[in-house]
């Protein structure tokens, strides 16, 4: 007997979180077909300039046009959020997967080397590779992408260590299957949901760290937009114009909320626990 | 017990010593010569040879490593060729700045959420609990940083009560020392807090269910002997290890914040010598933070045995 | 004749699931005199284990409870919260199936009999400690101030239900609901889990409730015998009577199911068919009726109510009964 | 009648914390084909063990299992796999040996795919066939996922899977004690249609004696690791040989009121098999125990025609 779950009541919000992220990849993928201003395009009569028809978020301190670099930031924030954990759910799924079915000391590798990688702070690697190797979006995506590597492969041991114990995996390697088929038919398939709902909750991380190295200006080079580093330049003009710190971290929470609703609702599917984290 | 350390203490040494390889590893391999940066404009091809030689750059890089290595076990982390400071005396500098907004950090957010994660345990599925639970769900989308700046405009520029920034001893003026760290701990904690409530909440709600929570009130003992004694305790174990990775992350100071509300800590010595270059504060500064996470996270796993006496009896 | 312990008027429990409506217990009335037992049989799912937790007023909190639980005269689903505390313990007391999770892991098995001497005795930590190694001296665990600083994990499954037994037995109850207290053991601990239990009931005239799936656990141990299926009481006697004359169908079809050790090997057993009805969808008529041999029409039409026609002292819900 | 299996001084060992246990020690016995040798003893007396051993599942320490002439034990990876169409398993808990993300059909057709039945309409027909001799409506059961099933609709699945390749040996790793008395009647009055329909040798095993006498033509009882005795099923049960055996016996609850349980068991409960007794590992528990028990491993010795038993002093001796 399922436990019915206390806590949110899934629907209207996941709804929105849907509707949500379906607004901001089209934005993302249309964004040189919309009818915007250029992003980088520079006004320097309309600093700080309330909305207008013509501009209807307003401009920047540096007058350049604010809903243009955020939809322009979409794109920068999503490639980077949605590439990113590619890598980790691949490199570190596949990695556990392996480690959780053999054990041995393919394991007792894996953990390790888990452990020690994270040990390392994970933004002072980020800031190292993007100050020496330069700052490009694919510096950033590879080197956000390994350092999600070591979450993946606990996540997809954990769930591969409990099916490996269980009777139905043990059928089948009392009916003779091959190794690689108990992986792929047996296994595989009660591990992807979880590594996916991990997956969506690692987009949201993504998006999370890229706005803080942008933020911080080491993230995307500028003058191309991105919401972290739309955020770290209004932050100078708090006083003035706390809009245009605002108005970007408002897009960035909400799209990261929906991720984590999204992905919060798929892990609920796997864990009868109510409200695991 | 005495087997169950022994054999996490066994663990930990392989671990260690792959952290000062890996360390060691990363400013090595990093590109950039560092006799080349080390003398700047006046690089001759003579020079650099010349400084590579004397600081044993064109050794082969075992050698290296084991020279270095030789040096952090006698406690020689090196010396910074910009400011000519010791990374002990660095890192010896800014700790304490960044243990106090850890600590701050961590009593603040345990503090909020685990009376708040009783609560919506005990009155799962309730009014107060699903507004709670939704509050910690979205605050978890909300990155500090964005934190640092609410709280800055709210208390700072709107309210001017507190500094935006700046940082002041605590030998110097007290309270000052304690307005400064009153923004940063508080952009903290409420990242810490919303994690900790939800883990102890789901994992108290389990507890719940569990057959000698129905027994203890079979036994008819009193509700508060029940929750804090008989629920708690087997509820703990999560919330210890979050706990202690967060600290274990903090260790490191928090580069964000830090960086923000301009505290001097070890997160802004390790942001300032990335972006000067300064290999040798990068190498001993991570070094020492990463050490710092696997020791803080053999100390949880020991708590975990002191909390579950399965895992000190290995029958885990 | 003086009321009854323990009376149960009319007992329904009903909890909500993602399929419906489950009524777990569907109006149940049981009695049970101070110092006799009653055996509660039935398969799983059919709501016995609620029936014990409607007693004990240890529901689920989604789960809604009617009828009346009259326990010494008072009914224990009025009263407050702080009474029932009182109750339990000194009145009431349980003994859950596995004695692995009923125990608290990470506390010492000292602490879990202490601290209800102490709440419900007001004893010192001293005197309390001192009663706890003489209760588990007397059910059985040899070295017991040993045991006291012991963890659960520590003891064996036996060892266990011992101690989960010791710690219900030790503010000496009136009622003791035993929920399948063996079925986690094994065979020849069982045998003595269950003398344990029988000795000290009689040395302590206390009532007992033995929950079981087991028709021959309660067949040598208890004074009357209750038979549930899908939520109600479908067979209730004074088990020489129950054994010796089953009346409901189900009751028979059961203990036939049950291998013999006096029956030559490879003989077919006369299984029941089929499987107990869905609890989210009532049956208008009797709820063993898809199941059983000697159905007829009206079997389905009306659900046969428990009652005793003859007034031999023997109850069964059945319009045909054997 | 010849062996099919035969076991001889097979002991599996487990590291634990640095000690090793003795799951299986030394323990040797046969089954003949057709016959099933019903496996009993409480938890943790290794009969679970013994089971995947057999199956090499668990790799014996040492000790051999030959089956048909063929010594498993010595077989390499890929010839064992190749072998495992003749023996199968069936499990405790029906729920969790199905896949719960595959569909029925898939999961009973899936050791056809392994062992290479290609074509689809072959496969669909053997699974339709096994399914309907199991007692399942193949149009009804085949799209659907394990969870919509009950645990007795589940182990016919089971039996299903194990039986479509017709193997030689099943081994039932107690496939009744999670279900519920009516339905653990169904299912073995299924194993033994099944048995004669597909002419099956079985390993039963099982922690109840009541049930493992209502299949099996042989029972072996184990205790700690150790073979008590063997002995057929109407012998063991009219004049067991071995004091444990007696001690079961004795134990079971009879559905009969007018049968008083037996009082004054042996007393206390198995000691930990990381630490057995010395000599017969049954005496602390023993009322007969003497010197000579301590001191001295008890071997399985004849005690009457075909039954054998490994004690100093056997209830029974030699008529």
């Amino acid at each position: 007997m399922a436990a019915p779950r206390g806590g949110r009541r899934p629907g209207a919000v996941l709804a929105c979180a849907l509707v949500w992220l379906a607004l901001i990849g089209c934005a993302a993928i249309f964004a040189n077909l919309l009818p915007l201003p250029s992003p980088t395009e520079m006004d320097l009569l309309g600093k700080r300039a309330l909305p207008d028809a013509q501009h209807w978020l307003g401009n920047d301190q540096l007058g350049r046009d604010m809903l243009s670099r955020l939809i322009h930031g979409a794109r920068i924030s999503l490639s980077v959020g949605l590439l990113a954990p590619v890598i980790g759910v691949t490199v570190g799924g596949a990695l556990g997967m392996l480690a959780g079915y053999f054990r041995g000391p393919l394991e007792t590798l894996t953990v390790g080397g888990v452990d020690v990688l994270l040990a390392f702070p994970p933004l002072v690697f980020a800031l190292a590779v993007t100050t020496y190797l330069g700052q490009s979006v694919l510096n950033l995506i590879l080197v956000i992408g390994i350092l999600g590597i070591p979450a993946f492969t606990r996540v997809a041991r954990a769930v591969t260590l409990s099916l490996t114990e269980r009777e139905f995996v043990v059928a089948a390697r009392a009916l003779g299957a091959t190794h690689s088929r108990i992986l792929l038919r047996e296994i595989l398939p009660n591990v992807a949901l979880p590594l996916t709902a991990f997956f969506l909750l690692g987009v949201a991380v993504t998006i999370v760290v890229e706005g803080a190295l942008s933020f911080l200006g080491l993230g995307v080079p500028p003058p191309a937009p991105s919401w972290g580093s739309m955020i770290g330049e209004g932050r100078e003009s708090l006083d003035l114009a706390p809009w245009l710190a605002f108005l970007p971290a408002v897009v960035m929470f909400m799209t990261v909320l929906a991720f984590n609703v999204v992905g919060d609702s798929l892990r609920a599917l796997t864990d009868p626990r109510p409200g695991a984290l | 017990m005495a087997r169950f350390v022994g054999r996490r203490l066994l663990y930990l040494l392989p671990v260690l010593l792959a952290v000062t390889l890996l360390t060691f590893l990363i400013a090595a391999l990093l590109p950039g010569d560092l006799a080349y940066t080390m003398l700047g404009d006046q690089a001759t091809p003579e020079k650099i040879a010349a400084l590579r030689a004397t600081m044993g750059l064109d050794l082969p890089i075992w050698q290296r490593y084991l020279h270095w290595l030789g040096g952090v076990l006698q406690g020689d982390f090196g010396r910074s060729f910009r400011t000519g400071e010791t990374v002990l005396s660095a890192v010896a500098d800014r700790m304490p700045v960044s243990l106090e907004l850890m600590v701050a950090a961590e009593v603040l957010g345990l503090v909020i959420g685990i009376p708040l994660a009783i609560l919506c345990a005990v009155k799962q599925g309730s009014a107060i609990d699903r507004f709670l639970t939704g509050l910690a769900f979205a605050k978890l989308s909300l990155p500090s940083f964005m934190v640092a700046i609410l709280l800055i405009y709210l208390f700072a520029v709107q309210l001017n009560w507190l500094p935006a920034t700046g940082y002041v001893p605590f030998t110097e003026d007290p309270l000052g020392n304690l307005r400064s760290f009153l923004l940063p701990a508080m952009t903290l904690a409420f990242a810490e807090w919303p994690v900790l409530m939800r883990v102890l909440r789901s994992d108290m709600i389990a507890t719940l269910q569990e057959d000698y929570i129905a027994m203890a009130k079979a036994k008819g003992l009193k509700p508060a002997r029940i929750l804090l004694v008989h629920a708690l305790k087997p509820s703990s174990l999560t919330l210890v290890t979050v706990t202690g990775i967060n600290i274990g992350r903090l260790i490191g100071g928090a580069l964000i914040v830090e960086t923000i509300f301009a505290l001097p800590g070890l997160g802004r010595l390790l942001v300032a010598a990335i972006y000067s270059r300064d290999f040798i504060i990068l190498q001993g500064v991570v070094l020492f933070v990463a050490v710092g996470f696997v020791i803080v996270n053999f100390i949880v796993d020991m708590l975990y045995a002191v909390l579950d006496p399965r895992i000190r009896h290995g029958r885990a | 004749m003086s009321a009854p312990l323990l009376s149960i008027e009319g007992v329904s429990v009903e909890l909500p699931t993602p399929r419906g409506l489950l009524r777990a217990v569907d109006r149940v009335d049981l009695t049970l005199e101070a110092g006799r037992t009653l055996g509660v049989v039935g398969e799983s799912g059919c709501g016995k284990t609620m029936l014990s937790r409607a007693i004990l007023q240890l529901l689920p909190k989604r789960a809604k409870l009617d009828g009346r639980v009259m326990f010494g005269g008072r009914d224990l689903a009025g009263l407050s919260r702080e009474a029932l505390r009182r109750l339990r313990g000194p009145e009431l007391a349980v003994v859950f199936q596995d004695p692995m999770t009923s125990l608290n892991p990470v506390l010492t098995i000292g602490t879990q009999i202490v601290e209800t001497l102490q709440v419900h005795l007001g004893m010192s930590g001293i005197a309390a400690t001192k009663r706890g190694a003489e209760l588990l001296a007397a059910v059985g665990i040899p070295a017991p101030e040993q045991r006291l600083r012991q963890y659960p994990s520590q003891l064996s499954g036996g060892m266990r239900q011992r101690v989960a037994i010791a710690i219900a037995l030790s503010c000496e109850p009136k009622l003791l609901i035993a929920d399948e207290p063996t079925t986690a053991l094994d065979v020849t601990v069982q045998a003595q889990i269950l003398d344990l239990l029988a000795r000290e009931q009689q040395r302590r005239h206390m009532a007992m409730i033995l929950i079981t799936h087991d028709l021959g656990v309660v067949a040598g141990r208890t004074d009357e015998v209750a038979v549930m299926y899908a939520g109600r009481v479908v067979e209730r006697a004074p088990t020489p009577r129950l054994f010796a004359h089953m009346r409901m169908p189900y009751t028979e079809a059961l203990l036939a199911a049950i291998p013999r050790l006096d029956s030559a090997p490879h003989t077919p057993l006369p299984a029941i068919g089929g499987r107990p009805p869905d609890p989210t969808r009532p049956l208008p008529g009797c709820s063993f009726a898809p199941r059983c041999r000697y159905v007829e029409d009206d079997c389905r039409a009306a659900k046969p109510p428990l009652a005793d026609p003859e007034r031999a002292g023997s109850l069964y819900a059945c319009w045909h009964p054997r | 009648m010849s062996a099919l299996l035969s076991l001889e001084n097979l002991t599996v060992e487990y590291a634990v914390g640095g000690r090793s246990l003795f799951a299986v020690s030394d323990v040797s016995l046969h089954v003949d084909r057709g016959e099933t040798l019903g496996l009993v003893g409480e938890s943790g007396c290794g009969k679970s063990t013994l089971g995947r051993a057999v199956l090499q599942l668990r790799r014996p320490t040492g000790g051999k299992v030959v089956f048909d002439g063929t010594e498993l034990t010595g077989l390499g990876a890929e010839k064992m796999r190749l072998m495992r169409r003749r023996l199968q398993l069936i499990f405790q808990d029906p729920i969790a040996s199905l896949n719960p993300r595959r569909r029925i059909g898939d999961i009973i057709a899936e050791p056809l795919i392994i062992v290479g039945v290609t074509d689809k309409a072959e496969r669909d027909r053997r699974v339709r066939e096994v399914m309907t001799a199991v007692g399942l409506d193949p149009d009804v059961a085949m799209g659907r996922l394990p969870h919509e099933f009950s645990g007795g609709q589940c182990q016919r699945i089971c039996i299903a899977r194990a039986l479509i390749l017709e193997p030689e040996l099943v081994i039932c790793d107690e496939p009744v004690s999670a279900l519920d008395v009516s339905i653990r009647a169904q299912i073995l009055n299924l194993l033994e249609e099944m048995k004669r329909r597909y002419g099956l040798t079985l390993l039963f095993i099982a922690h109840d004696l009541a049930v493992v006498k209502a299949v099996s033509d042989r029972i072996a009882v184990m205790y700690l690791g150790k073979l008590c005795e063997i002995a057929p099923t109407e012998r063991l049960f009219a004049q067991p040989a071995h004091p444990y055996t007696a001690l079961l016996l004795d134990a079971i609850p009879v559905p009969d009121p007018t049968v008083r349980p037996a009082t004054n068991l042996a007393v206390g409960e198995p000691p930990s098999p990381l630490d057995p007794p010395s000599g017969c590992r049954f005496r602390t528990r023993c009322p007969r125990a003497d010197r000579q028990c301590a001191a001295e491993v008890p071997p399985l010795r004849e005690v009457a025609a075909g039954q054998f038993a490994a004690c100093h002093h056997p209830l029974t001796g030699p008529a």
